[in-house]
């Protein structure tokens, strides 16, 4: 049944209890996401070091299980990683998301692949694939400094 | 009333949704259609379809008593007291802006107050923001309580020498709550002030009457009365549409142009530029005919039943919200599920073929007052039965059991 | 290619007119329907109705992406850049609206020149006088020469410093010109001017390519395409899109909502206020299909042909005066009768079944320039025949017999 | 054949060789009539005496043969008639072209009736109808010093 694939445990879990839901204390960076059609909203804070290294990483926002597991999974995934890294494991997840292919980039631990696959589910769910990559948009946002809201509606 | 039987003739009904039947809770957004409406349409385009007004030849003389009938239709059926008080337009969206810009551009000056309501759907709030800017004019929201209602008292409070026109909806789209608008349009006549009414929730569900009513504009969304979509209705008493400015200028709305300035047509032709949506609004007269045929006296009370049988059920869920509690209260019923998002809510329904709508509904003011970004709602059409109800209600279940609630 | 079968699938030809096969020469007003476009309708509506991009319900799914895929053919279709670059609305006339007061609001100020022809649709003046009147600007007209045409030398003339935008048909529904557009928007560009087209006319038959042609705006009127009434196109620059002010105000075209302000979606939604013309916007698809499955070059060499037959047999009538006569010519021949009045030509021939457009088709300033007040108009669709056009000359004879010329 | 009741033979002779067109010598009052859908146009003089009496009336303007000769048939028929007689034949004409009744009113010669009769045949061609009435309406608003056009749109 499709509904398991999408609620998988990991996602309730930490959509219940996300990780890093907070700011995160000496962020240097940080960007707004927001999709309008659902109300989603996300606020990546963001510690990066003078070699690009994800020192910290953190959320607030409000939104689906979806967007609230996802974004806390990205944290999870991206912390103590280098940008560059990041940016391509984020890369690889958002195709997974959209295309449903598996994730091969060898930076992520087998745990860390299972907990991004947990997402893979919502590829059945057209309406629910902008609540899975919004934070993901948004924490290259911060890292990069772009000035305007992440919007679901302009990405994807 | 045979609710089966009524049913049977709206085809979706047949579809299945991922294995289950179809249980659409979401006819406030868009109606389902009868099969005399998308019949009339395919006929329409079949044997008389032609551009209307325009040409002499009989195609065309066909297809322009048939939309023009319809303008009758509605005339008749919303009681205004002339045709030329019926314009056509693409949905209510396109009717309120006809209306903000005409008049707002007219009457509207640096520092009036144009005075609506929190309950707002966007489309009766964006269009008055725009002469907002546009004018230096004032927006002065009237409060909605907690029941999810604004009474006449609200209204009077804020009504000033610089109000300049009321905007207000008929039947909230999130609460459901049906406002006191006869009260409120005889109370701004005692002022002199226009009212415009969003009707779009109001007029599949309730008995219109223009000229008791008495207001001056009401707006009307086709496709949320069985009808098609790409039709709307602006009911605006004539003396305005003699005296604002025409909205599109084009074919089929000027008397006589010159290079040097131009003569425009009376209404309904003024506010109607360009070819129209001919077969939707020729389709639309069988909407009204497929109302008029049960009755909407019959169609408040089935509607009424089935909506108090739904609160009753859904309040048996300790965990479900229900927002705003109106005395007077059409067939809406938004909620919340205390831990599951109303995204999450309408996924895991829409797995038993239950179709409702989850966000912000367009009224973003509203959402915020109370506190939350977005709500489950659930709005019923003469389709609808107390057996949709129970499969929401097991549906709720499964969403619980799925957020181990 | 077998225009008979092509015939078959349009089933007003099926009927009857005044006990005679229907000759339909109306094309230029509204085209008739093949029968897939008619279907797709009633399937949308019976298997796949709900209101788009709203819910997250699998019905409002499927409808979002059927939606949305038009949009998709539409943008190829037309060799747009991007799919954003597509807006919906409900006809040639909203499109031309649309631009002319967001682009006129923003840069047309006091004094500043708007450049059109003496060819243009009230269409595509009326919404230009309305911003001459709200600005104060100033509307210069391109001199048609008496073949019909508007050609470069004449619009050079009139550029000025102070032209802001130029807005002219691609194909005259009059005196069916097919103006040279691409030298024209040459050189604009070279002027750094906007130029906006009415394809209104053209969209049907001639192929379509924005990025070479170069435009900043084109306007489609889908019902002379094959498809449903209601639904119209307009091309726009992104650039212009991102830059100019929403239109309509409402529901779907916002970003974030307060009292105190309001940001707005990104284009296409930003232009698209309110529930859309769902299933109008669906059956277009069907008719763009229809087109490619044909091909538009074969539908131009096909009109082509039956257009000068056209000529040829009307060039027999001596009483017969063609009007314009363009080097390069879409399939519109308007004409009169010397002794006849065009009102009374369309009503004889359509006792013989033939369906025709007498009056000023909705260019008075073009008709006031030829010193006559109505024409008689005959155009094609890709179901005319040769035979067709010997209806039409017999007809012809009819009405001299009748009027004893 | 409905097409030989629209254009009979008076018709046909009107239209061709309408009567009374022309600016008629010393008028006193006139109007003008535009029908916006055709761009029919009818310009109606009118010399009323102190008694209200139609001592002469003409007409100028351009159009189809039915809105021809119908004007030129409003000017004979009314020509001579106390303006209230006229006004009431008129009435009647109107009601025979909007519902095919019979002229039943003495105050025309018989010879005059079956002129107006012969405008009959346009009941069952719906477009044409203003045709036929414009010129009526045109006068009444002359001879009533009525100050603005009549428009087909806005009457019938
Ligand atoms: C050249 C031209 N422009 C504009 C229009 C207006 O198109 P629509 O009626 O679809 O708005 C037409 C057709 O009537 C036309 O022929
Ligand atoms: C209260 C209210 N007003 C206005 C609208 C807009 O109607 P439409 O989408 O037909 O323009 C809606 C429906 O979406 C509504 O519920």
């Amino acid at each position: 049944m499709d509904l398991k694939e999408l609620y998988q445990e990991i996602i309730l879990d930490h959509g219940k209890n996300p990780r890093n839901k907070k700011k995160c204390d000496g962020f240097n960076k940080e960007a707004e996401g927001y999709n309008p059609l659902c109300g989603d909203k996300v606020h990546v804070f963001l510690k990066l070091d003078d070699n690009k290294k994800v020192i910290d990483v953190s959320f607030e926002g409000e939104g689906c299980a979806i967007s609230m597991a996802s974004a806390s999974i990205m944290t999870e995934i991206v912390k103590g990683k280098d940008f560059d890294i990041a940016k391509k494991i984020i890369s690889e997840f958002l195709t997974m998301i959209r295309e449903g292919s598996k994730i091969t980039i060898n930076n992520v631990s087998k745990n860390e692949n299972v907990t991004m696959m947990s997402l893979s589910g919502v590829k059945k769910f057209p309406m629910r694939v902008k609540c899975a990559t919004l934070a993901w948009h948004t924490f290259i946002s911060a890292a990069e400094e772009k000035k305007e809201t992440v919007n679901t509606e302009k990405i994807d | 009333m045979d609710i089966k039987l009524i049913k049977s003739q709206f085809p979706i009904f047949q579809e299945k949704i991922n294995g289950k039947p179809l249980i659409y809770l979401d006819s406030a957004n868009s109606s389902q259609k009868p099969k005399r409406v998308i019949d009339r349409i395919s006929k329409f385009y079949q044997k008389e379809f032609s551009n209307i007004g325009r040409s002499v030849h009989s195609l065309a003389v066909t297809a322009t008593n048939r939309f023009e009938e319809t303008r009758d239709i509605v005339k008749k059926y919303i009681n205004a007291k002339s045709r030329e008080e019926i314009i056509f337009t693409k949905n209510a969206t396109e009717s309120i802006n006809l209306i903000a810009t005409t008049y707002g551009e007219k009457f509207i000056q640096k520092g009036d107050e144009i005075l609506i309501t929190e309950l707002e759907h966007h489309s009766n709030y964006v269009p008055w923001h725009f002469i907002r800017q546009r004018k230096g004019a004032v927006i002065k929201f009237a409060e909605c309580n907690d029941k999810g209602e604004v009474d006449v008292d609200e209204i009077r409070k804020l009504i000033s020498s610089k109000t300049r026109i009321i905007a207000l909806t008929h039947l909230s789209n999130v609460t459901g709550a049906i406002l006191p608008i006869k009260k409120i349009i005889d109370l701004a006549k005692t002022k002199k002030i226009p009212v415009l009414i969003d009707g779009s929730q109001a007029a599949p569900h309730l008995p219109l009457n223009m000229q008791e009513l008495g207001c001056d504009f009401y707006a009307i969304s086709c496709h949320k009365m069985y009808g098609p979509t790409g039709v709307g209705i602006l009911y605006a008493k004539k003396k305005w549409l003699d005296e604002l400015s025409p909205y599109h200028g084009g074919g089929g709305m000027i008397e006589e142009v010159k290079k040097d300035g131009i003569t425009f047509a009376e209404s309904p032709a003024k506010y109607e530029a360009g070819t129209l949506q001919t077969a939707e609004v020729v389709g639309f007269s069988e909407s009204i005919k497929f109302i008029e045929n049960i009755g909407i006296k019959n169609i408040m009370q089935h509607e009424k039943e089935i909506m108090e049988y739904g609160l009753e059920q859904l309040r048996k869920h300790n965990s479900v919200k229900i927002i705003g509690d109106p005395k007077s209260r059409g067939s809406i019923i938004s909620f919340t599920i205390k831990g599951i998002h109303p995204h999450d809510i309408a996924t895991i329904l829409d797995e038993d073929g239950v179709a409702i709508r989850a966000g912000h509904h367009c009224c973003q003011i509203l959402h915020e007052k109370f506190g939350i970004a977005a709500t489950a709602r659930v709005s019923l059409g003469i389709y609808n039965s107390k057996e949709d109800i129970d499969v929401l209600s097991k549906a709720i279940n499964n969403c619980k059991k799925v957020f181990k609630i």
